[in-house]
């Protein structure tokens, strides 16, 4: 087809994102309505790409200007990037959809938000697709860049405490990963990541673990990872409700992204792998514990995602065919439930001033549907069955089983425990607390609604018959695990062959 | 019809109800009866087969053995009726849709734990029946946040290790098929022996409310509506026997690690001996019933761990006896709620009065839980001390002895409590005996309790068909009094018949005589040293009458398991108070963190790479 | 057994029972009374009260449970008698024995009393009730060591049935009471709880709980319930008897031996002063639990 | 209908026999003779070899034992006592103070006369009567039961009314069940 | 030291209170209704008179008057304080003083009943000896007690009652009653 083509994602979002004022200037409704057309337009891309990626069953690879790899700019649209890519596209519909009316996301401030809505996701598509380290690097910015902004949404000061800690952080990042691109480059000539791969054995054994530590904490601090996720739990708080949404399934996935993409293609270094498992259990352990001991809900739905980038770390660290499709099922996962609380979760706690757990308390009779949906969210993140979050957990499980990790199994498990402790304590102060009388609740519009419903629909549906969606989380990990495959498709002429 | 669709129905038809109770309440009712109706009609008639699911690259399985086949006669049976029941008693309490689906939910979840042949698809049944409890548990919503958690986290906690056990058992013997796990359990390493039974055991163990996991259960039978809690109680309960059975038969007694059932047992024997002492002390009848629900599996546990022929016979035995008897106190409890609004001995007193019926069903589950001779409680209890003395089990026949014995207390604190004793006049005034879609579930149990003391080869023969699932061909009773004619040549028929003969006699003769100046006086008129006793005078004795026997026992009763949790939770919570000051808020120090990470991988970085 | 025969011997054995335990209870007034230095009443004495409770003119009762509650005791002591072997291979008293199940008449024995509890509940007198639960207190008392007893028993000769340790002791010739002397002690230390007599008396105690459960029972009920009281001393002697003292080839012996048993906690009873529920537990649970132990000990280890 | 001697069946004997020999006496001490029971009962006077013990309570009694003088306020308990026992039943007044109020004639809250309250069968005079003359009394009373003439409780359901005006008389508040057997 | 503790409950009371010593460890003082309270409260919290051994009551008809009579008694001197307060006969009330001893409160029921006296603010059933009483309370000097027996219960015939004892011995031994017995006669 002509229409579809992996460039569209990258290009018509940064296009519209800088159109979209002459749109406001037309219309003011067109502001509003426009990126909705373009998240369903990237979704109808995905569609179609993926189809044919199926078909094939080999990736589709554009070249930017038409240099071939490695010396032109490529993106990579494969079973793996082209999942993660549509997950991200499906997620910024729904989040369009749901901030279509939104607090304080009303005209004056719609063009804001949805440009950088649509600059994340550029950003975050194109992370995903790139097969350049530099561009790479240069997306990542932009999703940073976008993010930035998007923390400080509400103008108050603590958003814009949580903004700056935010783009301190960052900044590391941003040096650490382009000091790493350095390194490499000076050491083989190339930013492509196919040929990096290729080469990667050539680069002196200091330089390349220099590199790749340097590329790991960058990245790191995108993918959320412990001790690095200092400016997390501020910024998911204190960006507007659907930005939380945002955060957890486009930013955080580009980030694990880059991670997995840096452990498993990028480098040859055996001990990256056992780094991301023992990084990701940390990370999971700390981040439940101390949601457990969170008075406020976003800030406790928060560390819940951070625990998830933590499980999904393990998930690839485990580095077996069957983890990392038990992590392509937590990363759907992720997205889809993490979305779903945090849309319900932010009418919640609409009024309240410091989104304390308690404000809530009550609100099961008050707002009836968003209530359950929040408990749906709730009991699918905790893994009950048969929803959606019962398989990803049994999948990872079974697979440390096959690995022999058997005190990892007994870990997560203890972790779920904690995990239902504080959710639970939600659900329960949402049906069974007395209403305080303090807050109003606020009815969601029906788009949210309409969101929610689709999320729990998802959640539902893909409890009850895994199989739905199983089958391109297999192809996606055979993508991604199968770096020889990666390597010959992107250079077809240099492939010498790599076991 | 394959076995998955009667879940699936069941699902569904709990989608449908709720909506029906969306429409019309009466439209719902109907919704209910329907299902309470069908269930047993569909399950009784029809011939199970086997099925197969693929799912994520494991098949998964669907079918009856004979063995689950029992245990899902108790369910069907004991959630139809209370199905029934619960609709006059569920009349006037709202959101009903939600009880009924979740109701419907759990049966369904129940029904495929028994139709399972995997242990994956059994753990995804098991969670179904798991969070459509607690949501039942925390339907009424009066005090049951904790509770609820409480239920919820000792459930999770089963339910992980479980999963666990599950995983592992995948890896080790290739899939999930429960009789593949136990074909090749004996090929096992002794650790992985030990480890996948012992997290098996966890997880069964807390639905079956073994000792130190029973911590959720009093709360959560108590606060979930009657009518639930007699299948909370009666049925869900066994659902941890179900597999406890399984684990501890198949897998102690046919890979020789007689240990492992020992330790079951005694586990079974404490809880037994602790938890009756316990429902002793109580002052609310459905605390009372939770902790004897608690004693009386562990008898259960006794014999499925002690896991001789006789021993497991008389746990299965127990166990559907159990669910009977215990769903009519139940009912029974939610009869006197359902007329008074009641369930403290302090306000509840001579209910004979107006609701005779309700006390007749009461005596007969009463008597066939204390085990006494004319009913059938008593086989089960034979055939456990039998079993007991002849695999030298003595210790343990004592605290079985103990435990049963001092259930006598509870037994007539509960009968007297609630319908004997001082008839209250301003108390019974409004009191009726309960609607008759009330009273026909609880007679019918009532009379199938009578008919088992009586005939015991009614049930013997579903058990004993049972048993070859779990590895016991032939079962007979091969003890000293009794042939292996099933409830033929037994004690029991020549004793009950005895028993009526003696007592008709003696009724006939007590009767008869002098009858004309026998006169029925009221409760007031007591003979308490002449002096009358004005109405609003209350001398009804059922508040705390046990403590002289607390003070003998007081040195046990002060430990609670309760304040061990307590100290463990409040343990993590601290420990994680400290983490939480990682984040402190401050951007400096993230980005000191940054810096330290670096610094660190890269000095790090010769060891790690 | 044809059915003629069968009540012939039922109806005799019956009989037997209730003669003799009312004789018995007369000797233990008699008894009483002479340990009192006093003349006391004549043997018969109990008979004459059965007689005139029968003979009240009026009775009341409180309800159905009231009603029921004395059949439900005497119909439960004659089955239990029903299930005890009277002599030692008699062709005469052979009644439904079979081979007398322990446990089965260990059960069996308290069914009356959860009869009779009721009966005494639906009275309403707090005092009934209030003995009850002593009543109640107490049997776990006693029954944990009388227990331990005949676990020793059965684990150490491996039968449950009495006519297996009757059997037993005809073989060996020797009663179980020389030889398993801790378990036959501990038996008999429970014993004066089970007959409820002093120091174990604090259930019916008359000047405290006015009598206790049958405080509220008079006229034909009180009767039936003295009646039963004779006939169930009987089935727990012959019980004892059975067990410990290898049986009875005769009836001569056999009231010889229920009576020399019966003799102790009667004498036991007269120089006692009256336990409170609690020290009675305590009691139980102190020497008799050890001699239990002990009889368990010596049967499974030696 | 037992006054009459000739009626008298061999069953109606051997009752009266069996009711004569096993005095059930209600061991309530109204007054300050209930002291004098002691002795009575126990090994120095032995009335047990006559088949009189105590009882606990009035279901279980035949006699009552009015031990010296009633107060106002003990014979409404008395009373009560009384309709509880079941017939025949047998009441003992017992020394000079429920014969005529003996020393306590001018009391306000001590009847003089038991008899115009309650069916005596035999009294015991004497202040207190010792034992000997207890069980004299006793012995008068089997005697009378023996010969079927010991009818105070019919005597008191046939004159119910007239004893009610007397004991109304003194028990203003009457809160009493009826008269109920 | 009696007169040291009368002096001091003078000089506390001024002319609340007048009194005097009787004897040995005994001392008697006469108060008035709205004193005695702080009469006893002083005694028990200051003086140490912490005991209440006897609170009674006195009919004097002759002066229309009642006589309480409070007995408070100190262990460490050994003391017996008998403070005595009149109360009106047509209109008798009295402080009620069961919040200084717990156990005045049975005695101010028994005198309630019988004498008739109101304590203010003494919070009891009413009943507390004498059931159903419709009369005149019966410790009041001008209650007829005999007149009442006569009246209520029945008299046996032949009965000679309101005889003295000793006249009827007399009578029927002709013996001389000794010297000391003859000052008890009626």
């Amino acid at each position: 087809m002509v229409v579809a083509n992996p460039i569209l994602y990258v290009a018509l979002p940064l296009l519209v994102a800088f159109l979209l004022p002459l749109f406001g200037k037309i219309h003011k409704e067109l502001i509003r309505v426009v990126p909705g057309l373009l998240f369903m337009f990237l979704i109808f891309n995905t569609v179609v790409l993926f189809s044919e990626v199926t078909s094939t069953g080999k990736p589709i690879i554009t070249q930017i200007a038409g240099w071939a790899p490695p010396i032109g700019i490529n993106l990579v649209f494969s079973a793996f990037s082209g999942f993660i890519a549509g997950i991200i596209s499906i997620m910024g519909l729904l989040v369009w959809v749901y901030s279509y009316k939104f607090k304080k996301v009303e005209f004056d401030n719609s063009l804001k938000y949805f440009v950088l809505i649509m600059l994340v996701t550029a950003g975050s598509i194109g992370v995903v697709l790139t097969g350049d380290i530099f561009n790479l690097f240069v997306f990542l910015e932009i999703v940073a860049l976008s993010s930035y902004p998007l923390v400080a949404f509400y103008r108050g000061r603590d958003g814009a405490e949580a903004s700056f800690k935010y783009l301190i952080v960052g900044a590391f990042a941003s040096i650490a990963i382009l000091l790493g691109i350095v390194l490499i480059y000076s050491q083989l000539g190339t930013l492509n990541m196919a040929e990096i791969s290729l080469r990667i054995g050539e680069m002196p054994e200091k330089i390349k673990i220099t590199a790749f530590i340097l590329l790991f904490l960058g990245f790191g601090i995108e993918a959320e990872m412990f001790p690095l996720n200092g400016w997390a739990p501020d910024a998911y708080s204190q960006a507007p409700g659907p930005v939380g949404a945002v955060f957890a399934s486009m930013t955080a996935k580009a980030g694990i992204y880059t991670i997995i993409r840096l452990v498993f293609t990028l480098f040859d270094i055996d001990a990256g792998y056992q780094l991301l498992l023992g990084m990701g259990i940390i990370t999971l352990v700390v981040s439940e514990g101390i949601a457990l001991r969170q008075e406020k809900l976003k800030r406790m739905l928060a560390f819940s995602s951070l625990g998830q980038m933590g499980l999904l770390m393990i998930a690839f660290g485990i580095n077996t065919k069957a983890a990392v499709v038990a992590g392509m099922f937590i990363l759907f996962n992720h997205a889809v439930i993490k979305s779903l609380l945090f849309f319900s979760g932010s009418y919640l706690v609409y009024n309240s001033e410091n989104k304390n757990i308690k404000d809530l308390f009550g609100f099961g009779k008050k707002l009836p549907l968003t209530a359950f949906l929040f408990g749906l969210g709730a009991f699918a993140i905790v893994g009950l069955p048969p929803l959606s979050g019962f398989w990803a957990k049994l999948s990872l499980l079974m697979a440390s089983a096959d690995s022999n990790l058997i005190a990892l199994i007994a870990l997560i498990l203890i972790v779920s425990v904690v995990e239902i402790v504080y959710y639970f304590r939600v659900v329960n102060g949402l049906y069974f607390k007395k209403y305080t009388g303090e807050f109003e609740p606020h009815k969601p519009s029906w788009n949210a609604s309409l969101v929610m419903l689709i999320l729990a629909a998802v959640i539902v549906t893909v409890g009850l018959y895994p199989d739905l969606i199983y089958n391109y989380f297999v192809n996606a990990a055979d993508a991604l695990m199968d770096k020889a495959n990666y390597i010959q498709n992107v250079l077809p002429s240099n492939f010498v062959g790599l076991n | 019809m394959s076995n998955l669709v009667i879940i699936l129905a069941i699902f569904g038809w709990a989608i449908l109800t709720y909506l029906a109770f969306k429409i019309n309440k009466t439209l719902g009712n109907v919704f209910v009866g329907v299902l309470a109706l069908a269930l047993p009609a569909y399950f009784f008639t029809y011939t199970p087969s086997d099925y197969t699911v693929s799912v994520m690259g494991m098949s998964l399985q669907f079918g009856f053995t004979s063995f689950a086949s029992l245990f899902a006669m108790l369910v069907v049976v004991l959630s139809s009726f209370a199905l029934l029941y619960s609709i006059p008693y569920m009349n006037k309490k709202d959101r009903l849709g939600w009880f009924y689906m979740n109701f419907m939910f759990s049966v369904g979840g129940m029904m495929g734990i028994l139709m399972s042949k995997d242990l994956v698809s059994l753990f995804i049944f098991w969670e179904i029946m798991t969070w459509s409890s607690y949501l039942i548990v925390i339907y009424q919503g009066k005090k049951v946040n904790k509770v609820g958690l409480k239920y919820m986290i000792f459930s999770a906690i089963g339910a992980y290790a479980m999963l666990m056990a599950i995983v592992l058992i995948n890896k080790w013997s290739g899939n999930v098929n429960i009789e593949q796990f136990f074909a090749s359990f004996p090929n096992y390493s002794s650790a992985a022996k030990l480890l996948s039974s012992l997290l098996l055991l966890t997880g069964f163990g807390v639905k079956s409310a073994l000792m130190p996991l029973h911590v959720w259960a009093p709360g959560a039978y108590t606060k979930s509506p009657m009518s639930y809690t007699a299948v909370f109680s009666g049925a869900l309960s066994k659902m941890g026997i179900y597999g406890m059975a399984l684990v501890a038969v198949n897998l102690y007694v046919h890979s020789n690690m007689p240990i492992m059932g020992e330790v079951i047992a005694w586990a079974g024997a404490i809880t037994a001996v602790l938890a009756t002492f316990w429902a002793i002390f109580q002052n609310d009848i459905r605390k009372l019933l939770a902790y004897s629900s608690i004693g009386q599996l562990g008898y259960i546990a006794v014999g499925l761990g002690i896991g001789t022929e006789l021993s497991v016979f008389a746990g299965l035995y127990l166990a559907i006896l159990h669910g009977l008897f215990k769903g009519v106190l139940w009912m029974v409890v939610g009869a006197i709620e359902h007329r008074t609004g009641k369930t403290d001995f302090r306000d509840i007193s001579g209910l004979i009065k107006k609701m005779p019926f309700t006390f007749f069903v009461a005596l007969v589950a009463i008597i066939a839980l204390a085990g006494m001779p004319p009913l059938s409680g008593f086989v089960g209890k034979w055939m456990l001390y039998e079993s007991m003395i002849t695999s030298n089990h003595f210790i343990m026949v004592l605290f079985i002895f103990l435990s049963s014995t001092a259930a006598f207390l509870y037994c007539f604190h509960f009968l007297y409590g609630l319908f004997l004793g001082q008839q209250e006049d301003e108390f019974l005034k409004d009191v009726k005996e309960v609607p008759v879609l009330m009273m026909i579930p609880m007679g019918l149990i009532s009379l199938s309790l009578i008919a088992f003391g009586t005939f015991p080869g009614l049930i013997f023969k579903p058990i004993a068909q049972a048993m070859s699932t779990l590895g016991f061909e032939n079962v007979t009773w091969r003890m000293s009094s009794l042939t292996n004619a099933w409830g033929n040549s037994m004690f029991l028929k020549p004793a009950n018949f005895m028993f009526m003969a003696v007592f008709v006699f003696f009724l006939i003769i007590i009767t008869v005589v002098n009858h004309k100046k026998t006169k029925k006086v009221g409760t007031k008129d007591i003979a308490n040293g002449g002096e009358p006793i004005r109405d609003e005078d209350n001398l009804h004795y059922s508040v705390d009458i046990y403590r002289p026997f607390y003070r003998v026992i007081s040195p046990i009763m002060k430990y609670k398991v309760e304040t061990f949790y307590k100290r463990i939770s409040k343990g993590i919570e601290e420990f994680f108070q400290f983490f939480r000051r990682i984040y402190s808020g401050n951007g400096q120090t993230y980005a000191l963190y940054v810096v330290i990470f670096l610094t660190a991988l890269l000095i790090l970085s010769s060891t790690i790479f | 057994m044809d059915i003629g025969r069968f009540l012939l011997t039922s109806i005799t054995t019956t009989a037997l029972a209730f003669v003799v335990g009312m004789f018995y209870a007369g000797f233990r007034r008699k008894i009483t009374a002479r340990v009192q230095n006093r003349v006391g009443p004549p043997v018969y004495q109990n008979f004459i009260d059965v007689v005139k409770l029968w003979s009240k003119k009026s009775n009341i009762t409180h309800g159905v449970m009231q009603h029921l509650a004395p059949l439900w005791q005497i119909a439960t002591s004659i089955t239990t008698l029903m299930f005890i072997p009277i002599l030692v291979d008699s062709t005469f008293f052979v009644n439904l024995t079979f081979k007398g199940d322990l446990i089965f008449l260990l059960y069996l024995m308290v069914v009356g009393s959860l009869g009779m509890a009721l009966g005494a509940g639906e009275g309403g007198n707090p005092n009934s009730a209030i003995g009850v639960t002593r009543g109640l207190t107490q049997m776990i008392g006693f029954e944990i060591p009388w227990v331990m007893a005949l676990v020793a028993l059965m684990i150490q000769h491996q039968t449950t049935t009495i006519v297996g340790l009757m059997d037993v002791q005809q073989a060996s010739g020797t009663w179980l009471m020389f030889s398993s002397p801790f378990a036959f002690l501990a038996a008999l230390l429970a014993m004066p709880g089970m007959f409820r007599y002093s120091p174990f008396d604090i259930v019916g105690a008359p000047a405290e709980l006015a009598s206790g459960p049958i405080s509220e029972f008079g006229g034909k009920y009180l009767g039936t319930l003295m009646t039963n009281g004779s006939i169930f001393a009987f089935v727990k002697l012959v019980l004892y008897v059975d067990i410990f003292m290898g049986g009875a080839t005769n009836l001569v012996l056999l009231v010889v031996k229920t009576f020399v048993l019966y003799m102790f906690p009667v004498l036991w009873g007269l120089v006692s002063p009256r336990f409170r529920t609690e020290q009675s537990v305590r009691f139980f649970w102190g020497w008799p639990l050890f001699f239990g132990l002990l009889g368990i000990l010596q049967a499974a280890f030696l | 209908m037992v006054n009459d001697k000739e009626s008298r069946k061999i069953v109606d004997i051997i009752q009266d026999f069996a009711r004569k020999s096993s005095l059930f006496v209600l061991a309530y001490g109204t007054g300050c003779g209930a002291i004098e029971i002691p002795p009575t009962m126990t090994s120095r006077y032995d009335a047990e070899r006559f088949g009189i013990r105590g009882a606990a309570t009035p279901r279980q009694a035949d006699v009552l034992l009015i031990t010296g003088y009633l107060a106002t306020k003990s014979l409404k308990r008395v009373i009560r006592a009384y309709e509880q026992m079941q017939n025949p039943k047998y009441i003992i007044g017992f020394g000079s103070c429920t014969i005529n109020g003996g020393m306590y004639w001018d009391s306000y809250n001590t009847i003089n006369r038991l008899d115009m309250y309650m069916p005596v069968d035999v009294y015991i005079n004497g202040c207190m009567p010792r034992p000997e003359a207890v069980i004299a009394g006793f012995a008068k009373l089997q005697k009378l039961i023996q010969a079927g003439k010991a009818d105070g409780w019919e005597r008191y359901q046939n004159n119910l009314e007239f004893y009610r005006k007397n004991q109304k008389k003194i028990i203003h508040n009457w809160v009493m069940p009826d008269y109920n057997w | 030291m009696e007169q040291e503790l009368l002096d001091l409950l003078v000089e506390h009371f001024q002319d609340r209170i007048a009194g005097s010593v009787k004897s040995d460890k005994r001392v008697e003082i006469f108060t008035s209704t709205s004193a005695i309270e702080d009469v006893l409260m002083y005694a028990k919290n200051v003086l140490g008179y912490i005991h209440l051994v006897h609170f009674s009551c006195v009919d004097w008809i002759e002066e229309n008057e009642f006589e309480l009579m409070y007995a408070i008694f100190s262990p460490k001197s050994k003391i017996t304080i008998m403070s005595k307060v009149r109360v009106d006969r047509e209109n008798p009330v009295a402080p009620n003083i069961d919040y200084i001893w717990r156990h005045a409160n049975t005695f101010e029921r028994e005198i309630r009943e019988m004498f008739g006296i109101e304590f203010t603010g003494l919070i009891a059933e009413k009943e507390m000896i004498l059931e159903d009483w419709i009369e005149m309370p019966p410790m009041r000097r001008d209650f007829d007690t005999a007149e009442y027996a006569k009246k209520t219960f029945f008299d046996r015939p032949g009965r000679e009652d309101a005889q003295d004892v000793r006249e009827t011995i007399i009578k029927r031994t002709g013996e001389e009653l000794p010297e000391f017995s003859k000052k008890y006669s009626r």
